[in-house]
C-alpha cells in the first residue's frame, strides 16, 4: 500500500481520497465508459444523474490507485478497467442503475472510422435536397439517388452498411446529411460493484415484458385457485356465485329439472335436439 | 326430457298445455307419468313465451354452426 | 315438428319408435294424424341412431360454448 | 333454481339426496317448501350422474342468456 | 361449493345471507359447519351484487359461445 | 387475494400450507392477519391440488371480468 | 415465481414493494432469498404497472375461457 501513496503529488493524491470516500459513502460503485460523448451531451447525462448518482471523471491510473489502496473485494474493479472508463457512484441497486443508464443512451452521427453498431438503411423516397453535387454524393457513396421532379430521391430502400463494418468518411459524410445516426452514445456499463457483489452488464439486463407477463400469471393463478378451490374474496366472489350459478344450471338442464329459470334453456335443449333428428329425417 | 316433448307437441299443436293433456300425452307414449314432475312442468311453464324459447333456441344453433 | 317430439319422446322412454306408438302418442295430443307422414319418419329413421344423431349436437353445441 | 341448489349443497357435502334432506335444507332457509317441487326434483335426479351433468356445459345457454 | 350454494339459497328465497343463516342451512344438510369459512364467505360477499353476478353468468355464456 | 398469493407463495417454494405459515407470510408484509380468514383459507385448500387449480382456467370469469 | 407472488401480496396490501419487503415475505415462507433476484424485481417493477397486470389478467381469463 505504501508503495502507491509514496509518490503522488498533491492533485493526485486529493483525487484518490475523494474516490475511496465516494466508494465508502455509496453503496454502488461501478464502471462506466463514456468513450465518445461530446462535452455537450455528457453535462446533460450529468444533470439527469444528479440527486441519485454521482459521476466521477479522472484517469484510469488514479482508479487502479485508489482500489489497490482500499484492497479486498473492490479491487476486484481495476479487472474491468478499458479504454475511458470513469466512474458512477449511486445508492440505487444496479438494476435500477443499468437501466437508468440505458436510458440515458443516444443516437448519434457517425464519425468517419467508426463501427457500425447495427445495420445502416436509407429508405427510399424523396429527400430534402434541391437537385445539386448532392447526388453525386450519395450516388458515390452507393446510394440510388436520382432527380425527379425537380427533387433529389432515393429511387430504392438499400442497406448501405452492414453491422460490424468500419463507416468510411464519404459514407459518414453522406449519412449525417440524411440526418441518420446509427451510433449509441451513453454511459455503458463495465462493471458495478455493490453491497459486496459484482454485477456484470449482461445480468443487469431486465426484460420488464417478462415481468409483466409474469405478474399476468401470477394474478390470473391466484384467481382460477380462488375459484376453483372456492376460497371467495372480494375479487373473486363474483366468478365464483356465476361458476355455482353455472353449474346448477347445467345440473338441471341435464336432469330436466323443470324449474322456472331454467325451463326455457331444457326447451332450447329438446329443440336442437328435435332439429338435429328432423335434419336426418328430412335427408333419408 | 320427454315431459317437455309432450309441452312442445301440444304447443305446436295449438293446444293448451295442463296437467291433463301432458299426462296423456305421456301415457299414450306408455310412460308411467310422475304426476309431480308434470305438475313442476306446468308451473316451470307458466308465464314462459314457448314460441320465444324455441326461437332463441334457433338463434343459439346459427351461433353454434360454425363450430359444428 | 309434432312427429319429430312425438319420436324422441318415445326415444327419451326408451320405447321403439313405430308407426303405432308414433300416432297414439299425437292422437293423445288432438293432434289428427296423417299416416303418411308418419310411415314416412318412421322410414326415414330407419337404422337411424337417434342417440348418436342427439349427442352430435350436443357436441357441436359444447365446442360453442364456454363451460366445454 | 332453491330446490337445485339444496340438491347441490347435499351432494357436495357427501350426502344423499332424498325429499326429507332436500325439504329440511330448504326449511332452515326460511322457504315455504312445496312437496311436489321436491318430489319432481328427487324424480328428475334418479339415475343422474350430478358429478357429470355439473361438468356437462348447458349449451342451451346459450339461447336462453339473451333474456336473463 | 356448498357454502356458495347455501347463500345463493339465501338470496334467491329473499333472505339475509348472514353467518346464521348460512350455518343454519348447512347444518340442515348435516353439514360440519367450518365457522371460518362462513365468516370469510359474508366477509367476501359484502358489497357484492349476487343478482349482479348471477346476470352475468348467464351473459358470460352468450359471449363465449360465438367466439368458439 | 393477499391470503391467495400466501398460499401461492408457500406452495411454490414447496411448503405446507398451514396455518401458521401463512399467518407469518402475511405478517411479513405488514398484514394484519384475520384468524379466521386464514383458518378459511386453508379449510378450502383441504384435499385441494392446488397445482391443477392454479392451471384450471376458471371459467366463471368470463362473468367476473367486467367487475373486475 | 415466488418473487412475484410476494410482490402481489405487498401490492394487494397496499404496502410498498421495496427490497426490504419483498425479502422479509419470502423469508418468513422459510425461503432462502437471493439478493439479486430481489434487487432486479424492484428495479423491474419500476418500469411496470402491476394494477396493468392484474386487469390484464382479467381480460387474458376472458379471452382463454372460450377454449378452456
Amino acid at each position: 500500500m505504501a508503495l502507491y501513496t509514496a509518490h503522488l503529488p498533491q492533485w493526485k493524491r486529493d483525487e484518490v481520497e475523494e474516490i475511496k470516500r465516494h466508494a465508502e459513502e455509496y453503496k454502488l460503485v461501478g464502471l462506466v465508459d463514456f468513450q465518445g460523448i461530446p462535452a455537450s451531451q455528457m453535462q446533460q447525462m450529468r444533470r439527469n444523474l444528479r440527486g441519485s448518482a454521482v459521476l466521477k471523471m479522472t484517469r484510469n491510473t488514479l482508479i487502479e490507485h485508489a482500489f489497490a489502496e482500499m484492497g479486498g473485494e473492490i479491487e476486484g474493479i481495476n479487472n474491468h478497467i478499458e479504454g475511458h472508463s470513469a466512474l458512477i457512484f449511486t445508492n440505487e441497486n444496479p438494476f435500477r442503475l443499468y437501466k437508468k443508464l440505458q436510458e440515458t443512451m443516444t443516437k448519434m452521427a457517425a464519425k468517419p472510422g467508426e463501427v457500425s453498431p447495427e445495420d445502416i438503411t436509407v429508405p427510399k423516397g424523396p429527400t430534402s435536397f434541391p437537385p445539386g453535387p448532392i447526388v453525386g454524393q450519395l450516388q458515390q457513396a452507393g446510394i440510388p439517388a436520382a432527380i425527379t421532379g425537380g427533387k433529389v430521391v432515393i429511387r430504392e430502400t438499400k442497406t448501405v452498411v452492414k453491422e460490424g463494418e468500419v463507416i468510411n468518411a464519404k459514407m459518414a459524410d453522406v449519412l449525417s446529411k440524411l440526418d441518420i445516426k446509427p451510433i449509441d452514445v451513453g454511459l455503458s456499463l463495465q462493471i458495478a460493484f455493490y453491497e459486496g457483489t459484482f454485477f456484470e452488464p449482461k445480468t443487469l439486463a431486465i426484460d420488464e415484458t417478462e415481468y409483466f407477463n409474469n405478474l399476468v400469471l401470477a394474478a390470473q393463478q391466484a384467481f382460477n385457485l380462488s375459484v376453483n378451490a372456492v376460497i371467495p374474496t372480494a375479487t373473486t366472489a363474483g366468478a365464483i356465485i356465476g361458476k355455482a350459478v353455472r353449474e346448477a344450471r347445467n345440473l338441471g338442464v341435464e336432469a330436466a329439472i323443470y324449474e322456472k329459470d331454467i325451463v326455457e334453456l331444457i326447451i332450447g335443449r329438446t329443440q336442437r335436439e328435435s332439429l338435429a333428428v328432423k335434419a336426418i329425417v328430412e335427408e333419408n | 326430457m320427454e315431459y317437455i316433448y309432450a309441452a312442445l307437441i301440444l304447443h305446436n299443436a295449438g293446444k293448451d298445455v295442463t296437467e291433463e293433456a301432458v299426462t296423456s300425452v305421456l301415457s299414450a307414449a306408455g310412460i308411467a307419468v310422475n304426476d309431480s314432475r308434470v305438475k313442476a312442468l306446468i308451473a316451470a311453464l307458466d308465464g314462459v313465451d314457448i314460441e320465444d324459447a324455441i326461437a332463441k333456441s334457433a338463434v343459439a344453433a346459427v351461433a353454434a354452426a360454425p363450430a359444428a
